[in-house]
């Protein structure tokens, strides 16, 4: 029995649960050596602003227990640039999911019109969640009023599949979800990392030259697994859930929490290929309960 | 822009589960068929736990090829961390994932060429120093005796070596720059510590000669989709992990560098 | 060069700045073969509540990536029990600080009463953020409303040095350290866990029997840091840092960003000895960086 | 209550880090001088990275105590999940921290005994069969040959000895309780899984034999800190790591146990 791995993801037909998350596997030709990008649900590509973007000075990552900060800053090509180079570049039928940032809801909503412009896309990510970027970003995906704002900017700015990215970084993320819904969005995708900071106790400084950043990684997936569960308890949008993931058991677990598909982000920096064995690994654990099609598995935790 | 002919550039990349041949505190050898050809200077990252089932540490580490011998890949380093320790007592047969070869290596020298290598810098030279085919000067210096990672090995190859260490273990007492001399017509390559490299740096500048360095940063991914290994240069920064770890030593901020 | 490693919390003279965690020492006779606890800063017993209160069915606790979950659910003896039991059995130099617990503001303050009334006690740090008991805790913690009627409640039932202990599960840890600072705490300790969920992908149910837990441990260091980054910056109350530590870097570290004192929770699971061999460290740390005090390190971060 | 004279309740303990001897996939011999004297049946948490380096896995694994010879720990497991599995690849001379010794172990039989253990269980009743004076019979079950653990040393003792596993490669076929019986007079001791640990409590009852099983929970602590370790009972919990890991089989909600 070969399990069928197709799942949907706010109108998008995905061939399987797994997304590249964005930021974190690069305009998608850096991955083709190590995915082939047809052989997973899609891909999420980095950020882009519109104008190109210069992010901080390093150092902008660390290691942490089980995890990693990041203060990236959401440096990018520019959603231009993006448009001319990057995404000719890619295999012609990967799913391609753009993901968009600014530092006020105008700005977001320009970069969705360039996007909606073009061929090639399946969807839009808002991006209303990086915990590092100090004007914009985490006052959108902490502040519902603010969140709404910028759906209702977005929202008319494309005719294409708008998911938002969520920021964990909330007393309730079951609100922030309700805001989603309540303007129109899509779906949602969480969680973005969680805002951390790491100190060397040698310098007594900030390990990262921006002092706060992301924390992503294993270390977060029990918190993302908790906030899709609590989003998909308080909505009926489709969820993508984003956190740690790095094997088909927790592929499985943010499914079972509610989650339509996956993404999977800083696994790709610990295993390049880490996607494709995570689909591999779907496949097999339908295979070995039974399971025709892996969107049973959607809400299906049982408790 | 960085020209587009640097080795490596280009070269097929790929991820290869390896086994241990042999580990110990300053080298790993694995077998790894099928890890594709690479160019002096080029690195590989190495995940000490190729299923991710202990994900502490999570990353993996970027290492410096030092050799390649059919399929044997060897890395030399020093125990500084938790990964270069682990990598030092792993067992033979043990699994390690590696993934490249990444970056842009070392253009191989035209004429009179000067290596100079500093503590585990040392680890990037050695292919280059095989490879040149015109006069060649290797200077090495580290720490300590034990931590003149190969010097069996460049001693065995014809160039002119000189040797230096902080205790004097070994060679001569002191840096391995100091009383360094840059010959007319010599290109300098260097790898070390970013103190060594900027006095090399400066040493080329004063005598003209083309300087290419090798830095290091710290790297999540290796081959550009983390963003995380910018060094600075005059015009912005540069990924190390594919528009480096070598790059020319005059376009660096290096003022800005740790 | 002996350091000097004394600190003060809230009033309370601490020997040195390494605790021992609420829940993570029991109620420290435990400790005794591993710790001789007059040599650390102190202990914070186990929660208590007004009457003896029983726990979840198991499974309870779980490991996670760098972490552990747990959902206890408060399980203790009660505060009289503890008074008459527990406090007697406590080597007399010990410095004590009781921690207190209910489902109702009335209903802490009585617990703080009888602490209050009992001798030997150095302070008592109010748990208003308990991450999986359902009824009241997490509430206190989440809301500044609640927050502010609960410390209103216990602020006059004592005399003892008051400590509240902030939940994670927030979107701004300053404006709830605020609270504490106007409604006369004496100071505050953070993190308490982070709401958290494991699912078991062969049985479909969440791995704790409770459903939700708190995430503890190293996993969740960064986010403890930068929250008494943030508490540090927004009030001038002594802090006290809690969350993942387990070395003396890791203490350092905290008290860079302005704590004055630490507790060593989940670590003492993983290493009974983990406190002492902290305390060392510290020692350690400020001769080999000669520091003459330890206090010199509180806020010192260079940002 | 439970009693107080339960063996190893007061006894002493401590934290020793001790030595790997030898470990191999069933088993790990450590050199742990200090570590207090322990009964049969007690156990310790081995925690597999003292220094706290590399904290995934994070916390340490209860395992009994086989055996004690001198200063010899030696441990007996099966590797199921990371823990166990890294328990049994240690090279000699690593680091082990052994809290312990942990939990109440068995009372010695007074009279003739039957000692009932079934695949990983029959490491906590080894050192019972051992110091038992009455007539003694052992029945050891296990899934397959390998994983009856100890079986020479319980081989080399004057007992009665029955064993069966359950793909018939060793002994009889079949489960341990199969066609089990107890003869009058005797006192049952029993650890393996609850499915096994339930069976032989049913037959104990029914022969209305007095019945203690060393049963599992999950566990962080090991000694009465985490409150995580809970078996349910009839009157409400038991903590397992402090008034466990023996318990009398009459008092177990046996319903609710997973
Ligand atoms: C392209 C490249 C090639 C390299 N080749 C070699 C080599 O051939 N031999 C060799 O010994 N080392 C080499 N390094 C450095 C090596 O990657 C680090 O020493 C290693 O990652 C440290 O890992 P750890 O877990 O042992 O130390 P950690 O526990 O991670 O850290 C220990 C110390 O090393 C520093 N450090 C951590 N990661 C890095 C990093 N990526 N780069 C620089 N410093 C770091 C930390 O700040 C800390 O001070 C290379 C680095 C790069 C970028
Ligand atoms: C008092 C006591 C004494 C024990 N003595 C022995 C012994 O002598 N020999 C032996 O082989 N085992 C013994 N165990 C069980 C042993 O502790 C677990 O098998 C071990 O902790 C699993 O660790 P792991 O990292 O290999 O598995 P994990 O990766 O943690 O998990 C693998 C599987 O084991 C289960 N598991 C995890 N931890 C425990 C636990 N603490 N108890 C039960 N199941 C668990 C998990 O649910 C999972 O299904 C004992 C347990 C207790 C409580
Ligand atoms: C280095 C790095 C860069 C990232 N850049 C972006 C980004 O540009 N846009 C975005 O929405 N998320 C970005 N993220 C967040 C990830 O997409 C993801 O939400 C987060 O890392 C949690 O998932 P993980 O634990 O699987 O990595 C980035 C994460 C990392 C580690
Ligand atoms: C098993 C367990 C039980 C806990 N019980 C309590 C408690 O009773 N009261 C309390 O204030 N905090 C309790 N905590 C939270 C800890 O005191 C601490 O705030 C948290 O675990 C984070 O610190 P750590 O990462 O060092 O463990 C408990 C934590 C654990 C793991
Ligand atoms: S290391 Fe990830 S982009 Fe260079
Ligand atoms: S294992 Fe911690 S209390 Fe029993």
């Amino acid at each position: 029995m070969t399990p069928d791995l197709s799942t949907e993801l706010a109108g998008i037909p995905l061939r399987n649960p797994v997304l590249l998350a964005s930021g974190t596997a690069g305009y998608g030709t850096e991955m083709l050596p190590f995915v082939q990008l047809e052989q997973l649900g899609g891909l999420v590509a980095k950020s882009l602003t519109l104008e190109p973007r210069t992010g901080n000075p390093p150092p902008r990552i660390a290691e942490t227990p089980a995890g990693m900060l990041n203060a990236i800053s959401l440096e990018n090509v520019g959603v231009d640039a993006f448009l001319a180079d990057k995404l000719p570049a890619l295999p012609p039928h990967a799913t391609l999911i753009a993901s968009c940032f600014g530092t006020e809801p105008g700005l977001y909503a320009r970069v969705c019109e360039r996007l909606d412009a073009a061929d090639g896309l399946a969807g839009i990510e808002i991006n209303a969640s990086c915990p590092h970027v100090k004007s914009g970003g985490i006052e959108f995906g902490q502040d519902p009023a603010s969140l709404s704002e910028l759906i209702r900017a977005c929202r008319p700015a494309t005719e294409l599949p708008l998911l938002v990215k969520l920021s964990p970084n909330v007393t309730s993320i079951a609100e922030m979800a309700r805001v989603c819904e309540g303007e129109g969005a899509d779906g949602i995708c969480l969680i973005n990392a969680v805002q951390a900071l790491m100190v060397d106790p040698e310098t007594r400084r900030p390990v990262l030259a921006n002092g706060l950043g992301g924390l992503s990684g294993p270390a977060i997936l029990p918190i993302a697994l908790r906030m899709v569960y609590q989003a998909a308890q308080a909505v009926s949008l489709p969820i993508c859930g984003i956190g740690g993931i790095r094997s088909a058991a927790d592929a499985v677990a943010f499914l079972l929490c509610g989650a339509t598909a996956i993404q999977v982000g800083t696994a790709n920096y610990a295993n390049p290929s880490a996607a494709v064995e995570i689909r591999d690994g779907l496949a097999d654990y339908c295979r070995r309960h039974g399971i025709a099609a892996v969107s049973e598995l959607i809400g299906a935790l049982r408790v | 822009m960085r020209p587009e002919t640097r080795p490596g550039h280009d070269a097929e990349r790929r991820r290869v589960v390896g086994r241990v041949l042999d580990s110990g505190p300053f080298a790993l050898r694995l077998e790894a068929p099928g890890f594709p050809a690479h160019a002096p200077g080029q690195f590989a990252m190495l995940q000490l736990d190729p299923g991710l089932e202990r994900v502490d540490p999570l990353l993996p580490r970027p290492m410096a090829v030092y050799r390649r011998e059919g399929d044997a890949l060897e890395f030399r380093f020093r125990p500084v961390g938790r990964g270069t320790r682990i990598m030092g007592s792993l067992a033979p047969g043990e699994a390690v994932a590696v993934v490249g070869p990444l970056g842009r290596g070392f253009r191989l020298p035209e004429g009179a060429a000067l290596l100079v290598g500093g503590g585990t810098g040392i680890a990037s030279l050695y292919e280059l120093a095989r490879d040149s085919s015109g006069p060649l000067r290797v200077a090495l210096g580290a720490a300590t005796q034990a931590e003149l990672l190969g010097l069996e090995d460049f001693r065995a190859l014809d160039c002119e070596l000189s040797v230096s260490t902080e205790d004097g273990s070994a060679g001569r007492k002191g840096r391995v720059t100091d009383g360094l001399g840059i010959r007319p017509g010599e290109s300098v390559y260097a790898c070390g510590p970013n103190g060594m490299l900027r006095a090399v740096a400066a040493l080329a500048e004063e005598a003209r000669a083309p300087c290419s360095v090798s830095l290091e940063s710290t790297m999540a991914c290796g081959f550009g989709i983390c963003l995380g290994c910018v060094v600075p240069v005059r015009d912005g920064f540069r990924y190390l992990c594919t528009q480096g770890p070598v790059l020319d030593a005059g376009e660096l901020c290096w003022e800005d560098l740790p």
